[in-house]
């Protein structure tokens, strides 16, 4: 440590490592690069990143393998993140993505241009739209291609189906994981099949695909706002989450950054968009991950009230390097 | 019945077969081309004729190419070069049907550790030829009960093999192969793997029943003794070469070579001597009626006749005419002879 | 006797050789070691980057071929793979809801029944024991669904493996060509194939049924394989012998010898299916790997070992009749 | 002859009764089927419940239970878990940042020598072209990290192995206690104890290759275990008869002789190791899996296949070697 | 050299071997036994004893317990009850360390199928006995290749089995077993696996090479040429019983029983008679002194001898006294018996 003070440039991450959650979507990939771009060049850290799945990652976080995650889905993970902040092992620094949103009846464009009459969860009632998403195995029922039942959402998806008067005519499928409901939705869309489903975003399929949602009750209709008796999701909060270390003396500059970061979908879509295009030229995924924060701290200014002003000095510095 | 024509046989194992025939590698020894070229020569050269009816012995050493050769004649394998005349067809001609057809009903295999099915039953066993043959299951396990009673297994019909001895599983692969009748039997040391007592057992009943069946065998043993009892000619291989053709009686009394003399140490010459070669001329066309031979007869057999009577013992041919008379000295003389042979190498 | 002395010297100047060109080979192999290292350093010194890095990728082609031939083939062929899927999913369907729709001691006396006809007494009441935990700690329902996707999967392994394990048992180049497939197939994650498999086949059952075929597949065509070559050449000269023609040879000896063995080669095929149950459950199979996967997500580790052990009993339980019923083959008809 | 008609006729006769047999054994078993499922059917009818559902539920108390106790464990034995991990990271990191550090063209040397000499000169060619068919598709370091990981979790799983399978040779008892473990360590999910070890050893590769180790343990201990056992008992018996005690016959005779059965335990254990890679990802281990997984969660099939196939033929490469190893051993001591 | 004492050694094979103990099942036949209890008596109530420096024959059918008896001399199975007295120590009571101690020292083993370590050479193989003890490597290399020389095999010390014919394996076998200087030598029909030709020239060298090491050697086989060639006395086995122990003479000429005689109709009578046997009172002491023989002499070595002299044959015991003379009529007669007795079966 004396050595680092002698010789160090004496910023607040000289000779620290932040270990970043490789959660496996777009979004936290592309939020994790800009914001491992700027604690690098602004704050002197060295970053890394763990990829894995939610669950271990959570459970990292907590243990201090995983220093930060830069999306906490806190409706989904409510239970463990209620735990892990109540033995003070993670803390948050404000709320990640913004503009997010989900809905357990999603619909695709191409088949509610065909069918214009299908424009409301209650509208799923009618036979014809309930014969329209049977399945061979579903006993007649129209198939809702649910959320994953480890996740918080399918009490939600249950809640509703239940509260609109839906249970005989739909049934709640489990697709296991966020991949195979991905692979779902795209197959169907593919095919120009019908299919519903429940997703969010923003996010890559929900920015590239025609989803349309079925309109259900807004959320204030109900008590607490809680969907699960019967209305829409409310939006969703997404949060920042540090290892409880971080919450001492000597990350003041970093805590600062975080709780002015502000993610909305349309930094998501732009940098998004860019990674698209320029991913098949990097030699590693983290190499296009950190291409994309360059492009996109070169184009956008809103990040710079997130930073100090030396910080600043020190980011644009790099960029033109 | 059949007769067998082997001409000019050659089977070589490997790679690359025809190095052998080249000039400069056709005088080669076995061991030269095994270690020159990596080739194994099996068969070298086999002429043999084999007549209908007639019980052929085949032997020789472990690697000799006994085996070889008889699968050759049932093709399991192919050989190299030369050619099989089976009821003057070329068996190495025929297409797959033919070869089917042959197998099915021409040739049948007795094999050393028995090839049973194990998942058969003994009657299944049996009548397995006739039943690739697609004969009716009534008239097929008819035949198989047949045969099994021939072989002396009634009763066994429905055990599996492993619940039978060695014996008597070597009856089932016997049985299994008379079923289908066919002209020829091949049998490749047939009784090597029986114990010594249950083995002299079999080789007498496959005497007796030769004398049934008739049929052309050709029959494989690495036994002399074996040899002498079962065949009427015996070919000696060595290094896949018949380095002696004969009967039991010349290959004992005539060894071609100190291989094969080596080989027929053990055997007493009064054990396959014929009377016929020791007999002298009779000194008058009177003789003692009781104690007759015939010219065929087995020396062995005549030696306690002989030295009860202690006279000279006439030999009377099939029209019962005196063909000569055989004295005491001749056989204390053939008796001596083989005495002397045992033992002369320690 | 100087003869026995002049072999000894020979043998200990041997070995002292021995030793010596050990050390000349250890130490030519550590001179090597020691260059390459060297150089190693000097060209990331030097930053050769040719050397270090590799000058081309080949990979943004070959994989957006990929990702058009996936589209290309669900856009095309989705007509079948509804079809197909449809059918799976009826049978599926109605296996399972009859597994869970008997009552369950109807279903334990009946696998206690198998057990102890096909194996032995204590095989069948152990799978009774089994089975009953299997209730007694909630996880029957699970269980049933687990084992409909599993007889399923189970099933469609043995119609495709045993006929492509006589092929290849037949043919020394439909073996060579199908040894690095299988065990691609074996190794390949399942991953990989199950996005393609879910957009072909849709959410459930059918892909995971078609994971779980291809991961199952490989032991029973290996060991149909096996079994087949390994059908004592004895035997099988005797059939030919007779003038049995391919086909009477394969279905009359070949096979019926080989049984044990593809009974092996099923077993196996059943376990790899069961190992692959929480593999389903990612893409929505349900039944005891969904219990396990979901258990995880909650981070519930007792309902996640319950789960997985349920897991386990089922393979053990199918594991000893299978055995049971092979070892009880291997005796009657076997010889020696 | 007239016996042998008599024994047609009994044998017909015969053949007609076991017609006759077939047709009850069918006919009783259609007969209990319907009445168990009449039975059933009344039993839902009536809604006994008793038989439908289980009247009791273990679950609850063993459950929490198991909580407990993984809680019990992290939290006092916090400091052997970390010790441990700790050590392994360290390691690991080096090995991969070695394997990562030297140029390419060494390591495909590399490799192409070693599958020459100890396979064949097509293994070595062969394997050359595939790793290098791994750098052109930009997988190099991917398998790189994939290789460290692997080579240590193979290299515990032959050190426990290998000694637990010559106890296992050697104790019918070990043998049987051991024989349920393996079978559920095989098929009990890996995500069961994923969760659980990254509680005790933190997140990243330690965890990983407890899972590994614990998936592929098995044919390692399995073949040792089985060589053992099968060598020649006429041999071993020789063994004994000079007057051998345990440990000679063991040393001198046992285990040089199941040398071809333990490499071919130790390839399986590669093999399994590999399945293993995409489950380490999910974990944080990086690697090939690693890019299969993110392929997954990004809906690229292209890249997850490259990544998956990366896999593959590391596999092939590894099984390749390891068998020609095996197989010129086993031709140059075999009798036979 | 050593003496071999077992006294009523029964071993039954079974989970319940003192079933047969039982009174009421003492005196059932084996087959009652196996087919009631499940138990196989191996062995039944044996009694022999072996003297020093003897070859003991065993001989049997396959299963008579041949095995049985000699793998429990050197406790690779442990009797059921009985003991086993060498050197007047009960080997049924040594400790583990006290048996690989004998093991070591006193007795070695030379097994039907060699049973040679195919990873180790023919010098580790036949040094292996020595390596167990920590003999160093020098000395047992020295060892090994005396015992290899010995046997024949000096220059392939550094092959390996599988490079080495049966024989020669075989040879490798008694070596392995003689490095280690055993007083007792077990082989369990060490020639059955080999050629006849190679069998015989095996048991001529055996023959010398125990006049070099004069060791007490039990033999096994199944082939009773080759007991009366090696053996000093025969035991015959059947059903795990001894059914006859005597010498090769006794056997021949005084079969027990059926079963013994059946096993010896092969043998002439000539080849194991003795002169003492069927000579006569001399009817003077004036004798030929240029055509003497030894009362121990074999009567078929000296068949050519009578037959050529025709005389009666002079025999002379050691002090060089005549103690009887061999007339030619009972030479004959023997010859009558041993012919008498080939084919009378059939
Ligand atoms: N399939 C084969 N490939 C290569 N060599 C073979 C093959 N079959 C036999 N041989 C060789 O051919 C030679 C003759 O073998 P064959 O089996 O005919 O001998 P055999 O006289 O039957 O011996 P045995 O008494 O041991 O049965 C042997 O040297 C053997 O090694
Ligand atoms: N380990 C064993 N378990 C059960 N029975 C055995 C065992 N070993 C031998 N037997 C039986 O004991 C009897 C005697 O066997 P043994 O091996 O001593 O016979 P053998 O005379 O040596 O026969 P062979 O000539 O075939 O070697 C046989 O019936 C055999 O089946
Ligand atoms: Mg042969
Ligand atoms: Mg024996």
């Amino acid at each position: 440590d004396a050595i680092d003070d002698v010789t160090g440039s004496g910023l607040e991450g000289e000779g620290e490592t932040l270990v970043f959650a490789g959660l496996n979507w777009d979004s936290a990939l592309v939020q994790s690069g800009v914001a491992r771009y700027i604690v690098e060049n602004g704050y002197g850290y060295e970053t890394e990143m763990i990829e894995g799945a939610t669950v271990p990652l959570f459970q990292g976080l907590i243990k201090g393998d995983i220093d930060i995650s830069m999306e906490i889905w806190l409706p989904n993970q409510k239970d463990a993140w209620a735990e892990a902040t109540a033995e003070g092992q993670v803390f948050s620094t404000g709320k990640s993505l913004e503009d997010n949103w989900q809905s357990t009846f999603i619909i695709p464009g191409y088949l509610q241009d065909a069918n214009p009459g299908l424009k409301s969860v209650e509208d799923l009632k009618k036979p014809e739209f309930q014969a329209l998403f049977a399945e061979a195995d579903s006993g007649g029922k129209a198939v809702l291609y649910g959320c994953m039942a480890q996740w918080a959402c399918r009490a939600v998806n249950e809640g509703q189906i239940e509260a609109y008067g839906l249970s005989d005519i739909v049934e709640l499928r489990d697709p296991g994981t966020m991949g195979a409901l991905d692979a779902a939705i795209e197959g169907a869309y593919l095919k120009e099949e019908p299919v519903l489903f429940y997703y969010w975003g923003p996010t890559k399929l929900a920015n590239t695909l025609d989803m349309r949602v079925l309109e259900q009750p807004d959320p204030s209709e109900c008590a607490d706002n809680d969907p699960a008796l019967g209305c829409g999701f409310p939006t969703a909060e997404i949060l920042i989450a540090l290892h409880s270390d971080y919450q001492g003396e000597g990350y003041e500059e970093l805590r600062a950054f975080l709780e002015k970061w502000d993610w909305n979908a349309t930094n998501q879509l732009a940098a998004e968009g860019h990674y698209g295009e320029i991913k098949d030229d990097a030699a590693t995924s983290e190499e296009a991950y950190r291409n994309t924060a360059i492009w996109y701290l070169n184009n956008n200014d809103a990040w710079q009230s997130w930073v100090s002003a030396d910080a600043k000095d020190r980011i644009i510095e790099s960029l033109a390097a | 019945m059949s007769n067998i024509e082997i001409v000019n046989l050659w089977k070589v194992f490997g790679n690359d077969p025809e190095i052998v025939f080249e000039p400069e590698n056709i005088n080669k020894t076995r061991s030269e081309i095994q270690d020159e070229f990596n080739q194994v020569v099996a068969l070298r050269n086999v002429n043999l004729s084999i007549n209908p009816g007639e019980t052929f012995v085949v032997m020789g050493l472990s690697g000799s190419g006994k085996s070889t050769l008889v699968r050759a004649l049932i093709r399991l394998i192919d050989p190299t070069s030369g050619s099989i005349l089976i009821n003057n067809q070329d068996v190495l001609q025929y297409n797959n049907q033919e070869l089917e057809n042959f197998r099915r009903h021409t040739v049948a295999m007795v094999f050393q550790h028995f090839g049973l099915f194990p998942h058969r039953t003994v009657l299944e066993n049996a009548a397995y030829g006739l039943e690739v043959q697609k004969v009716d299951t009534e008239a097929r396990n008819q035949k198989a009960l047949e045969v099994l009673e021939l072989v002396g297994l009634s009763g066994w019909e429905s055990s599996y093999p492993s619940e039978l001895s060695g014996g008597m599983q070597q009856r089932v692969g016997i049985a299994r192969a008379l079923a289908v009748e066919p002209d020829i039997l091949l049998m490749d040391e047939p009784f090597s793997g029986l114990d010594p007592l249950i083995r002299r057992q079999m080789r007498i009943e496959l005497k007796k029943l030769q004398q049934t069946i008739q049929k052309t065998i050709v029959f494989i043993t690495h036994d002399l003794d074996e040899a002498i009892t079962v065949g009427d000619r015996i070919a000696i291989m060595r290094d896949g070469e018949v380095t002696q053709l004969g009967t039991p009686e010349e290959i004992v009394t005539n060894p071609a070579n100190s291989f094969v003399e080596e080989f027929t140490f053990d055997i007493p010459k009064t054990r396959v001597t014929s009377v016929s070669n020791i007999m002298v001329k009779p000194s008058s066309q009177e003789f003692d009626r009781r104690y007759v031979v015939a010219p065929e007869s087995i020396v062995e057999d005549m030696i306690p006749l002989v030295l009860e009577t202690g006279d000279p013992i006439p030999v009377v041919d099939s029209k019962d005419e005196l063909v000569g008379v055989v004295p005491q000295e001749k056989i204390l003389e053939l008796v001596a002879q083989s005495a002397r042979q045992e033992y002369s190498e320690e | 006797m100087s003869v026995t002395l002049e072999k000894e010297k020979l043998s200990t100047q041997e070995s002292k050789e021995n030793d010596k060109s050990y050390i000349i080979k250890y130490g030519i192999s550590l001179v090597v070691f020691v260059i390459v290292m060297g150089l190693s350093w000097v060209i990331h010194l030097m930053k050769i980057t040719q050397i270090t890095d590799f000058p081309v990728n080949f990979s943004p082609p070959v994989t957006n071929a990929i990702d058009d031939f996936v589209d290309f083939l669900v856009v095309n062929f989705a007509w079948i793979f509804d079809w197909m899927s449809d059918q799976a999913k009826v049978l599926i369907g109605k296996i399972r809801d009859f597994l869970i729709w008997v009552p369950w001691p109807f279903t334990i006396l009946a696998i206690m029944y198998t057990g102890w006809k096909v194996a032995s007494r204590n095989v069948g009441i152990g799978s009774a024991i089994a089975l009953l935990l299997l209730g007694l700690f909630n996880l029957w329902v699970s269980a049933m669904v687990t084992i409909a996707i599993m007889v399923i999967a189970v099933l469609i392994s043995i119609v495709i493996g045993i006929p492509l394990g006589i092929i290849a048992a037949s043919s020394n180049r439909f073996d060579a060509a199908i040894k690095p497939i299988l065990d691609g197939m074996q190794t390949m994650p399942s991953f990989v194939y199950l996005v393609p498999g879910i957009m072909f086949f849709g959410l459930g059952n059918v892909a995971a049924i078609l994971a779980t075929v291809l991961y199952a597949i490989p032991p029973c065509i290996r060991l149909t394989n096996l079994g087949i070559r390994q059908v004592d050449i004895a035997v099988v000269e005797a059939g030919t012998a007779f003038g049995s023609n391919r086909m009477q040879l394969l279905t009359k000896v070949q096979i019926p010898m080989a049984i044990p063995t593809i009974m092996a080669g099923i077993n196996q095929t059943v376990m790899m299916a069961l190992a692959m149950v929480t593999i389903a459950a990612m893409v929505g199979a349900g039944g005891l790997g969904a219990d396990v996967f979901r258990a995880m997500g909650q981070l519930e580790q007792g309902d996640a070992v319950i789960a997985g052990l349920g897991i386990v009993v089922l393979a053990i339980v199918i594991d000893r009749i299978s055995q049971g019923y092979i070892n009880n083959r291997n005796q009657t008809t076997s010889i020696e």
